[in-house]
């Protein structure tokens, strides 16, 4: 089981990697879905399935459609391509690249002092539900504010003032 | 019944942090922005899971759940941003949205 | 009848809140009946309380009333208490009478006047700030009707306020009497240290007990004091805001600026009289400041050409001689030429405003002329005011009241030959400018056509004060012409009698004999240069000797010059030379520094989220190796 | 029998029985569609026109497989596979019998979810992929549609997860002993029906591809393998539909025992089946805007309420 999770681990660094560096937004997209499918099964291996379900069907499967219906709907095409080509050029990278490697060297020294290992205990989604709804009760009615905040918020946001054409008259409706 | 040693998984969450960063230095398409933000909250909410899973605990799942609930939000009001930005100024240049400069 | 006493100071700030709330919604009839009807109502409560009083005294010859507690901090707990005795009886008597006639007077002065309702809320606050301050018995309540009474004459000198220079002598008059006021401030931190009351009674009891005689606290205490009082009522040396504060309105000047306010420095000695008294320095300083500044006065008088002008310093001389009894101990005849002194100024600067008004704003004299006939009924009050004002033997107030004072300084424990030959020459004085103010305005040729007549309501405030201004002197008779003493006699229950060393009627009827001389004497010289040979007048101030003087004292002994050269230039020169001011620099420098900075800062904010995102994982960089590896 | 062999066996019986499913389905629905609208269906290749299936899959295979030039390949390839794997994991938790099923996960229902959140990206990618604006209007509004009523579905099978008080759908089967769930969970029950049919994109819900709007929508550039790999994977999406729906509602294996739990279950889904096909027959298809505005303003309601019934009944029965 160890070695599944080292290729999803794997296979997460890498397609991150590729989401980054994609010129076409659909291709990082899907780049961006198998490596949250692979860290989806990481969360799995080390014993919490309800979670690693979760980030499928919420991660990969709502938020990141939502992501691929919006580039649909703008419906870039090859000029954005040409456009991302000409952005990112090599030179761009350097600067960025080096910045975070000084922070992940960073951060792997400083968890390199730990030496205690993971064992995968299996929580049910029934643990994390009494949890849910015991001691963080709180956080639950704060996120769910949150969310009908961004509900409202996206709602208004993406509303667009159309113009109604007629032959007499032009206006602004809602 | 597996072993895996806790800093892999920590070290795992913090490079896909790192490259979710880089994502976020280097791209100027405002919706390769937000995935790299979303790349960044995502390998957060894994350094949770592992620190959970460490001892054995539902508490970092419940902080992943949080997690995913303001990335959901964040995502609804990003891309709706994303859509009124590309109708005002035809174009996903982030650094075309600058107005607001100092 | 006696609890009544909080409404009479309450009636006029009620008026006042009336007024000044819904004054601009009001007609012209409501605000004059408001505004006369609130002071009249203060006026007949005055002479109900008076006659109870008097009729049947309350024990101690005192009567107290506390309303609420006013401020209680640890041992500091000054009341709302008004406190009638004979000495505010008087006061209050002649603020609400006076003032209730002047106030009938405006009703119609000012009816053709913008802000007529502003006028009327000004000056029944004016009213019932001075009922405070006469009424309070402490001094903080004191203090704070003085400050009232102090912004209502700011507010009044510059009551058209449209014009500059009426703005300009409002200022003056409020910044020169915050020099005596800021004096009489520390005055009362000081007693307040020294006796941790602020309560007159307690302190009139106290300090005989706990300060001898010419202590160092007994002086600096009395001294600080008379600089209040100086300052409120132009002694010299801060006399110079009351002649430009004739910019006021006239029943203005004659309610505040003649009657009560300036003399409110007078009500302060005699009401503190006990530390005066225990700083014998002090007293005598009294004196001599009245003595100077009722010469000084009188001099710069003879010269002056606004008729408003004369009064104004012929009020100071008067109050020079009010401070010249007080300082040698006569306190009631003081308080007696107050009283009698409130009705003929008032009555000549009523008489004065009617001569105005009918001559459309004309201030000075020798533009008038020959409204004798004219103005029959003002000619004759106006005569009466000026015959009491120069103090006319035997049938005028001002005889009486000025001659108990001359007798006192005389002949009293603390009087002094000097200080009464001062007394005299400013009798002397008085006379010749009063009725060279008289013959100018009433005799000679007509310079200007009168355009209507005054009405009823400016006539019959004129009579009244005429004949009080007549038999008010009755009450206190000297001991050569029967010697009747019922003011003095009412006063002594709140002020201590005067002490006199010489005992002589024959004494006194000769420097009564000499005082009548110089008045009359003075009334003949008037005569003859300003009706019968204007010539000598005009020589005298031709010639270079004459002409230096006339202009030396025309211009007020050249204080405001002096004034003027000492503090308002240096301070001037320096506000222009620190027009940037330099502690400023310390401030402008940081806000430029900081501008600077925020420039800086400025560029660094692009707008682009590259750039943002760059920056924080700089800083997270910086702090992780800072937290964790250092 | 060595457990790994059975295991696979058991793999190999679950794939082998749903893909003949979804082969027999094409022929089963042409017939009975006939049927219902009086008319006859594929009956000239073999007895009742049976070989047809054979017919279809011969002409799939051998058609040439094209590419449009304007297409993005490896995208327009990788689609149609997508719906194919998804729906056959989702057979993985499918429990046939008491001792037949692939595996028995305690978040078995949520893994069917995410499954089928998956096999939205097939319809997405494909037509994205076929740069035709037909297809990308195809595309678009299956997008909305399926994640729309994903919501739906998940919330409506939490009445039937609260009863049983697991996900596994093992211990929900069980739990059905008594009563089927389609008793006491009915509003549950049809919200699943209507939000399964929308998922998987069947009429009368098919508007994705609405032929007579957006000319086959999604697939419409589409053809030979590829095609045939949408087509299986619509076949494969409604027998999981139906099995899925046999176990959560209607018992599952459980019957009486003069037949094999086996025999109970292909029964039932079979029955389920030929329902779904009936609903084709009989509905005409919905305006889009109306589908997603009956889902959010119904459905959404209904399911929320269903869920708090649900719960207060729990909780005052204990």
């Amino acid at each position: 089981m160890e070695i599944l999770f080292y290729i999803a681990s794997i296979v997460a660094v890498v397609s991150t990697i590729m989401v980054i560096t994609r010129l076409n937004a659909v291709h990082a997209l899907l780049y961006l879905v198998v490596s949250l499918l692979a860290v989806a099964l990481i969360f799995f291996i080390i014993g919490a399935p309800f979670i690693a379900v979760l980030e499928v069907i919420i991660y990969a499967g709502a938020i990141m459609v939502l992501f691929l219906f919006v580039v649909m709907m703008l419906n870039l095409g090859k000029i954005a391509v040409e456009q991302e080509r000409r952005w990112l050029s090599p030179g761009i990278w350097i600067g960025p690249a080096i910045l975070s490697l000084i922070l992940l060297l960073e951060l792997i020294f400083m968890f390199a002092h730990s030496s205690q290992a993971i064992q995968a205990t299996m929580i049910s989604p029934k643990e994390v539900g009494v949890t849910l709804f015991g001691p963080y009760l709180l956080g639950v009615e704060l996120a769910a504010m949150l969310l009908l905040a961004s509900i409202v918020g996206a709602y208004h946001l993406s509303k667009r003032k159309k113009k109604a054409k007629h032959r007499f008259m032009e206006e602004t409706a809602e | 019944m597996i072993s895996i040693p806790m800093e892999f998984g920590l070290i795992l969450a913090g490079t896909l942090f790192v490259l979710g960063l880089i994502g976020l230095m280097v791209r100027r398409n405002i919706i390769f922005v937000l995935m790299s933000i979303e790349i960044m909250i995502n390998a957060a909410g894994a350094a949770f899971i592992f620190a959970g899973a460490k001892w054995g605990e539902p508490d970092g799942q419940i902080m992943f759940l949080f997690i995913l609930a303001m990335s959901a939000a964040e995502v609804a009001v990003g891309l709706g941003l994303i859509l009124q930005i590309y109708h005002k100024f035809q174009t996903l240049d982030g650094d075309t949205v600058s107005k607001m400069r100092g | 009848m006696l609890e009544l006493l909080w409404l009479i100071p309450a009636l006029p700030f009620a008026g006042f809140l009336i007024l000044a709330l819904f004054g601009s919604r009001l007609s012209r009839q409501s605000a004059a009946v408001i505004g006369v009807g609130s002071v009249g109502l203060s006026a007949i409560l005055t002479l109900g309380i008076a006659i109870r009083f008097i009729s049947s005294p309350p024990a101690d010859h005192a009567f107290s009333q506390m309303l609420w507690q006013w401020i209680s901090v640890d041992a500091f707990q000054p009341a709302i208490t008004l406190y009638l005795d004979a000495l505010s009886l008087v006061f209050i008597f002649v603020i609400t009478f006076v003032g209730f006639f002047i106030h009938l007077y405006s009703s119609l002065f000012m009816y053709e006047e913008e802000g007529y309702s502003r006028f009327f809320a000004y000056m029944n606050l004016f009213v019932g700030s001075m009922l405070t301050l006469v009424l309070g018995n402490n001094l903080l309540l004191l203090y704070l009707g003085w400050e009232g009474v102090g912004l209502c004459s700011y507010l009044l000198i510059g009551f058209w306020y449209k014009d500059s220079e009426n703005g300009y002598a409002a200022r003056k008059a409020f910044v020169v009497t915050r020099v005596g006021d800021t004096a009489m401030a520390i005055g009362l931190f000081l007693l307040f240290t020294s006796f941790g009351t602020l309560d007159i009674q307690k302190l009139l009891q106290q300090a005989p007990q706990e300060w001898t005689i010419n202590s160092t606290q007994a002086v600096l205490a009395a001294a600080l004091l008379l600089g209040g009082a100086v300052g409120k009522s132009a002694q010299l040396p801060l006399q110079t805001w009351l002649p430009d504060a004739m910019a006021g309105p006239t029943p203005v000047s004659a309610l505040i600026h003649a009657a009560t306010m300036v003399t409110a420095g007078v009500y302060l000695i005699a009401r503190t009289h006990v530390l005066f008294t225990l700083a014998p320095a002090v007293q005598t300083a009294v004196a001599v400041v009245g003595a100077l500044t009722l010469l000084m006065a009188g001099f710069t008088a003879l010269t002056q050409r606004d008729i408003k002008r004369v009064l104004a310093y012929s009020t100071i001389s008067q109050i020079g001689y009010m401070f010249l009894g007080l300082g040698v101990g006569a306190w009631s005849a003081a308080v007696f030429h107050f009283m009698t002194h409130a009705f003929f100024k008032a009555l000549l600067f009523l008489g004065a405003g009617v001569i105005i008004f009918v001559l459309h704003h004309e201030h000075d004299m020798f533009k008038m002329g020959g409204l004798r006939k004219k103005l029959p009924v003002t000619f004759w009050t106006f005569l009466i005011g000026s015959a009491s004002l120069a103090a006319l033997p035997l049938i005028t107030a001002g005889f009486y009241s000025k001659d108990m004072i001359l007798w006192y300084t005389f002949a009293g424990e603390q009087g002094n030959d000097w200080l009464w030959a001062a007394g005299l020459a400013g009798a002397f004085i008085t006379s010749i400018y009063t009725f060279r103010m008289v013959f100018v305005t009433f005799y000679g040729e007509a310079q200007a056509e009168i355009t209507h007549k005054p009405g009823m309501q400016l006539k019959v405030p004129l009579i009244v004060l005429a004949v009080f201004s007549l038999i008010a002197g009755f009450i206190e008779l000297p001991h050569t012409l029967g010697h009747l003493t019922l003011f003095s006699h009412f006063m002594h229950s709140a002020l201590p009698p005067t002490e006199v060393l010489h005992e002589s009627v024959s004494l006194e009827l000769l420097l009564q004999v000499i005082a009548a001389i110089a008045v009359l004497l003075g009334i003949y010289i008037a005569y003859h240069i300003f009706i019968r040979n204007r010539s000598i007048a005009n020589n005298l101030t031709a010639s270079g000797p004459g002409a230096l003087l006339h202009r030396f004292w025309y211009s007020g002994w050249g204080f405001d010059k002096v004034y003027d050269t000492l503090f308002v230039n240096p301070l001037v020169w320096f506000a222009k030379i620190n027009r940037n001011d330099f502690i400023d620099l310390i401030y402008t420098g940081i806000a430029g520094t900081s501008r600077e900075f925020h420039r800086q800062l400025t560029r660094t904010q692009t707008g682009r989220l590259r750039w943002y995102a760059t920056g924080i994982v700089i800083g997270a960089i910086i702090t992780i190796t800072v937290v964790v590896y250092l | 029998m060595n457990p790994i062999v059975q295991n696979l066996l058991i793999v190999f019986g679950v794939l082998f029985g749903a893909l003949t499913m979804a082969a027999g389905l094409i022929w089963i629905e042409r017939r009975m569609l006939g049927l219902w609208q009086d008319r006859y269906g594929p009956n000239r290749v073999g007895p009742f026109g049976i070989f047809q299936v054979i017919a279809d899959m011969i002409k799939i295979f051998f058609k040439e497989d094209w590419i449009p030039p304007f297409a993005d390949r490896t995208i327009f390839t990788v689609a149609p596979a997508i719906v194919v794997a998804t729906v056959l994991l989702g057979f993985a938790i499918v429990p046939v019998a008491p001792n037949v099923f692939v595996v028995d996960f305690n978040i078995g229902i949520l893994f069917f979810l995410a499954t089928s959140s998956i096999g939205v990206y097939s319809l997405v990618l494909g037509g994205w992929s076929s740069n035709n604006k037909y297809s990308l209007l195809g595309a678009l509004r299956g997008t909305a549609q399926m994640i729309s009523y994903e919501v739906f579905m998940g919330l409506s099978l939490m009445g039937v997860v609260m009863m049983t008080g697991s996900f596994s759908l093992h211990s929900i089967v069980e739990a059905q002993q008594g009563m089927w769930f389609v008793v006491p969970q009915i509003v549950g029950f049809v919200i699943f029906i209507i939000a399964a049919l929308a998922e998987t994109h069947r009429l009368p819900f098919d508007i994705p591809e609405a032929e007579s709007e957006l000319i086959a929508g999604y697939h419409s550039e589409y053809s030979g393998m590829k095609f045939g790999m949408f087509f299986v994977g619509e076949y494969l999406g409604i027998t999981l539909i139906s099995a899925l729906t046999v176990t959560l509602f209607l018992g599952g294996w459980l019957g009486p025992s003069f037949l094999p739990p086996f025999a109970w279950f292909s029964l039932k889904t079979l029955v389920v089946i030929l329902f779904i096909v009936l609903l084709r027959a009989a509905l005409p298809r919905p305006r889009y805007d109306q589908l997603l505005s009956y889902g959010w303003k119904v459905l959404l309601p209904l399911s929320l309420l269903n869920i708090l019934v649900t719960g207060a009944v729990i909780l005052a029965t204990g």
